[in-house]
């Protein structure tokens, strides 16, 4: 079997406003149960790909306590495990700081564990993707890099920002930025897989012709000299790159179609255990249409809603189309529309929040309103 | 170095008068509450109690809940100096092979294991009670009373108290008589089958025990009297609280409704950091249908729930169709309700599915229970 | 979704050719090379040739084995959709207490395990074998031939030939007969004890041989026999390499010393990545003494050694005293050998103490084992 | 029993020369098998504190995978482990870079926690302290601070540069910074009992006086308001706060007597697992009075040494009154006195390196040389 090493590329610019204050994006809650880095790192561990770095932009401390147990996601300790790379001299320096030079300060992982390929992935982009079969077209195509895509009908809603691709027989003949004028275009899920040394050589390069490139970059800038495979995704694809955009694709999940494409029983996605207790339903209960993570008490009316883990939602209370976030509390009474409450936030009864669905409301962590 | 205390969780039993629901596990390993096996209970208040060595005694189905006990790492005591040990009925080198014959004999044919850790104290405990206890209390009685063994017990009603081994007691709670199942009791106070030994005269009374042939090497019928009758000090420590043996269906239906509604046995941490530990599934969260009604019931992750259901308890990946009604009822992980389903006060085994427009136990008398195991 | 192929170890054997060293332990669970126990030996060949279900049978002194394989972490075996399971003869319910009464039997009762991984391979191993083999690559070999059954062998030189069972095979390496301990070999191919079958083939076997009455329940006598019998499709696949039954004292004993000299045995990694896994001690490393001198010769953490040391395994936590002298000897866990002392030709048990001035087995002629614990 | 939180500072501006070049002090290999930070983990362990947390102040990747695993030291992970405490703001800045803004920016893990007493401790300081009599003895006191010391009479060739307090009954009375000039001093172990609050209320003042201070100087600034209580710890206490008292405290081992008092049954040391074999000794190894971890193969003569994981020592080598770091190898026939080879360095044999016991030579990791 191909020895490969997984790279989690955290260096994007994604700003999910006040959900990405204190942490990066990739620790942000999810569904109410997972911190959005599980799916990538389930991916990675469902693969069978045991070494696993995370390429650390910045805030790092949530990081080390969401991944604290790296067990979690199920890594042959024997063989990996989960490393964090972290590029302390760049950290606060957003121009250096990219993901080229932090593979090249963390190179020594690459160079210890050998492999013959580095697919590298960002958690960002919620996916349920078998990395095994896309090494398996990489290797076929005898090509040194890939990029793996996924043709999308509503390009000009999603993907916004993204790369997007144009491909004939299978190789990438250009690289372009999706600014949402055409709804079909092929978009980059920004995975990509090398062969170690074209990695390498790649990175070097990149160095020789801009330090201020980072891999987006000097993978348009080679399209021309190198033959770049490009690998058809054809499952699920969801793109978190805006505060909006989370709190959609959250929502999306509650559509059952969309929840089964990505919780398939061979596919489990790993996170932290909790130990919290089952969700308790009290007598004024009354919710439909909601993920619920367990832990809740809930004696008020709920639906369309993503609730976390031990939030407590009082008697009479209202919450529709909203996002609550592990240990919030929804007083009695309380009435909330279009919400995203952060975490151990306290709703008061005297409130009633309604934000939009283009803009829905924002409530920090800890604020008690 | 020895340790103060271990201790011993009696796991072996057939648990037979829970019919079809120990067909392939033991009674401990049975499942509980939405998200627990009922040994979560005793070891998760072991690990709150900081107790670190604990011997997992089985015989009965021990392959399943030997690998959820594991080595204890769900409730922290898989560290260096602590441990969660399955011991199992086994051969030896002089004895032989031999199984367990009572619960006295299970702990006498552990004395290596305990001698290696050298206790000054041991606790027994029974792997089938659904209860939240701080042992280190009834320890801290155990020492200020110098006691040899002290049993715990609770105060049940007159009525109750010819069901249970009932502790005759003076004022000083210094017990100098033991009557199981008493028909007319002269106290209240029924041994919950916890007990603290001394371990210097619990390893002397188990020896001559394993000696006699007329034994039943049981702790109630044979170590108690015996201790009695040489005027050890054995004393009652007073539990107060919720606590529940399910031994029977009835019972064990009864300790889940009781989840809904007992404040003494609240899993929501409201009073203190007591927490009941258990395994984690790799479940999504649950997934609340468009025409769903859940009222005075528990959920845990995995559950998709689109029908109407109150007063229940839904364990791990349980479905319930739309327009299925599910009352008063313990659906154990992966049952299956289709649409239009009803169930009425029932027990429904893991994975069982309940047919669209099946109905069980409409009239809801006694506690049904439905499985895919036969067993009488 | 079955898994492809499911490993099992016999590991429930009393070792009683082992004497005392087995007086207190399982065989698989004796100290071998300085740092490991036997059973590491299959248990990272399994971790190693990326099988990730490994049901551990046991029976004999239990416990400690048990607590030691755990739940695999040692071997990175404790992953969501991995497992090392511990069996121990037990009680079920339609069966009642049942021990393991030969290899065949204990694999027979555990078909319910087995079912429940659905696998389409099953590799039947000993816990008692030392080596290092890729199981993969049998699998590639059994797979290739569509074989019903694989056995591994081992081409011994004709001499030994009569002390192993032998399989007579064709020139495509299909067995056509099987002959335990043959007087006169028609064939050096030793089977390795190590199998792998079709499940479905195992299985229908295994129920098969359950109902005979005069059956030993074996592999060896009873399952190849039938198979064959039947005209199976039972293929040899052969084993270069290094590999030892450590059945005896003497073997035991060989298989350390092999550490030291033996170039297909390399623990050291120069070849491949195969490390053989095991338990990590809390010890301080080595201390060297002033006065010490060691040649040929394995020494692991916690040791002091200040005396003379040539052609020795010693394990964790072994002192040796200056001017003491140990010669290719095995000093197990926790061995003290006092200042003067002189060690030859032996095997030193767990926390066994060596007088000032004692001599162990000067004439060196036979493999003296000194132990603690007595056993015929 | 009194909730505690352990806390690990490594705020500290000692520096080891190439040692601490691309890693804090607190991950340096200690005797072989250890790193540096194993033994205050292990005491907090040892004494029952469960929820630790560490102050880093700079190089956080070699501590990521040193406690990638914090169950390694023996922490519940039911009622705690060990957390990363990382001040992202100010890596870059030195003189904001101190433990006062490493813990305000991480009050959160306090605050969570609840304890009734905090315990701050350096990394480089080597001790086996059991803090729970520490702490029994801060609460006897009365006092809501507690200093402790170690009464040394060599005051002149170590500790130099650490503070020293003036001890009147069990009070200090002053704290000032130790020149060398006196052989008998009472030594500060930079380990630091807090009753919470107190800790909280001091940090916030320490801002208020100077967003410079750290914790040793808002101490010495209190000291005349605040009563302040001096804990005697009387077990073996060594600093490592340069290169040369690094090769001297690891020397130092190399006496029984000492390392009998280190290593305890009772106090184990705990640390990461290997898996490496133990070590061989081949037949023209000639080794004496020397500390050896597993895994090294050794066919030279070594005296006077400390030899890590995996180290090979060819034939003919000579290696004296040296440290060689895991994964380093001396080929045959070099002769080395008086070095520290860092990991995975090659000495060739035609080499000849010789430092002095005051000034030992040193080989950076991975050279060859």
């Amino acid at each position: 079997m191909a020895k490969v090493v997984g790279l989690v590329n955290l260096h994007s610019n994604v700003d999910l406003k006040g959900l990405t204050e204190r942490r990066p994006v990739a620790s942000v809650s999810f569904l109410g149960r997972y911190g959005i880095i599980d799916f990538v790192l389930s991916n990675f561990s469902n693969s069978q790909i045991d070494n696993v770095g995370i390429l650390i932009k910045e805030k790092p401390r949530s990081l080390f306590k969401h991944l604290s147990n790296g067990n979690a996601w199920n890594f042959n300790s024997k063989r990996g495990g989960v490393q964090l790379l972290y590029d302390e001299k760049f950290a606060n320096n957003n121009m250096y700081n990219h993901d080229i030079n932090n593979i090249l300060e963390n190179i020594a992982f690459i160079e210890k564990n050998k492999p013959d390929y580095v697919v590298i992935s960002p958690a960002h982009i919620i996916t349920t993707m078998d990395f095994s079969e896309a090494i398996k077209a990489h290797r076929q195509s005898g090509a040194e890099i890939s990029i793996v895509y996924k043709k999308i009908k509503n390009a000009n809603e999603t993907f916004i920002g993204s790369d997007f691709l144009k491909v004939k027989d299978g190789v990438v003949q250009a690289i372009d930025k999706n600014k949402g004028n055409i709804k079909n275009r092929a978009i980059s899920l920004e995975t990509y897989i090398f062969n170690t040394k074209a990695l390498i050589k790649l990175l070097k390069e990149a160095q020789k012709v801009s330090t201020f490139f980072d891999l987006r970059d000097i993978l348009s800038y080679v399209l021309d000299e190198k033959k770049i495979n490009a690998y058809e995704f054809k499952g699920f694809a969801a793109i978190i790159d805006s505060f909006e955009a989370y709190f959609k694709v959250c929502q999306s999940f509650l559509n059952i179609d969309v929840s089964t494409k990505v919780f398939k029983n061979n596919w489990p996605i790993f996170t932290n255990t909790n130990d919290t207790p089952p969700t308790k339903y009290l007598k004024n209960a009354d919710v439909q249409n909601s993920f619920v993570a367990n832990g809740a008490v809930i004696d008020g009316t709920v639906s369309g809603c993503i609730i976390g883990r031990e939030v407590s939602i009082g008697k009479g209370a209202v919450v529709k189309n909203s996002i609550i976030f592990s240990g919030a509390k929804v007083e009695a009474d309380a009435v909330l529309e279009n919400v995203i409450v952060d975490k151990d936030a306290r709703i008061k009864k005297i409130k009633e929040l309604k934000g939009s669905a283009d803009e829905p409301l924002y409530v920090k962590e800890g604020d008690v309103v | 170095m020895g340790k103060e205390l271990v201790a011993m969780i009696l796991a072996g039993g057939r648990g037979s008068r829970l019919k079809a629901l120990t067909a392939k596990v033991a009674k401990p390993a049975v499942h509980f509450g939405g998200k627990y096996r009922i040994i979560d209970f005793p070891l998760s208040n072991c690990a709150n109690s900081g107790i670190d060595v604990v011997g997992v005694l089985t015989q009965y189905e021990s392959v399943e809940l030997g690998s959820y006990v594991g080595v204890g790492t769900k409730w922290g005591l898989d560290g260096n100096s602590s441990a969660a040990a399955i011991l199992p009925a086994r051969e030896r080198d002089e004895v032989g092979a031999t199984w367990y014959a009572g619960t006295a004999d299970a702990i006498a044919q552990n004395i290596e294991f305990l001698d290696a850790y050298d206790p000054e104290y041991v606790l027994i405990l029974s792997g089938d009670h659904i209860y939240k206890m701080d042992y280190d209390e009834m320890l801290a009685a155990h020492k200020e009373k110098g006691a040899d063994l002290t049993v715990a017990v609770l105060n049940v009603s007159m009525k109750e108290a010819s069901r249970f081994g009932i502790m005759n007691t003076n004022d000083d709670l210094s017990i100098y008589e033991f009557e199981e199942k008493p028909e007319k009791p002269k106290s209240t106070l029924a041994s919950m089958g916890i007990y603290i030994f001394t371990y210097k005269q619990l390893r002397k009374y188990l020896k001559a025990d394993a000696k006699k042939k007329d034994s039943h090497h049981d702790f109630g019928m044979d170590i108690i009297p015996a201790m009695l009758a040489d005027n050890k000090k054995l004393f009652a420590y007073e539990f107060k609280g919720y606590w529940k043996d399910v031994g029977t269906v009835e019972s064990l239906w009864q300790a889940n409704m009781d989840l809904l509604h007992d404040t003494e046995l609240d899993l929501y941490n409201i009073k203190k950091d007591w927490k009941i530990y258990s395994e984690d599934t790799l479940a999504k969260p649950q997934l609340i249908g468009l025409d769903a009604k859940i009222k005075n019931t528990l959920v845990t992750q995995g559950c998709m729930v689109d029908g109407e259901v109150e007063g229940s308890v839904l364990f791990n990946n349980v479905s319930v169709g739309a327009t299925a009604k599910v009352v008063d009822s313990v659906l154990m992980p992966g049952v299956l309700v289709e649409e239009g389903a009803e169930v009425y006060k029932a027990i429904i085994d893991e994975n069982v599915i309940i047919k669209a427009g099946q109905v069980i136990n409409k009239e809801a008398k006694e506690v049904a229970l439905v499985s895919n195991n036969d067993r009488g």
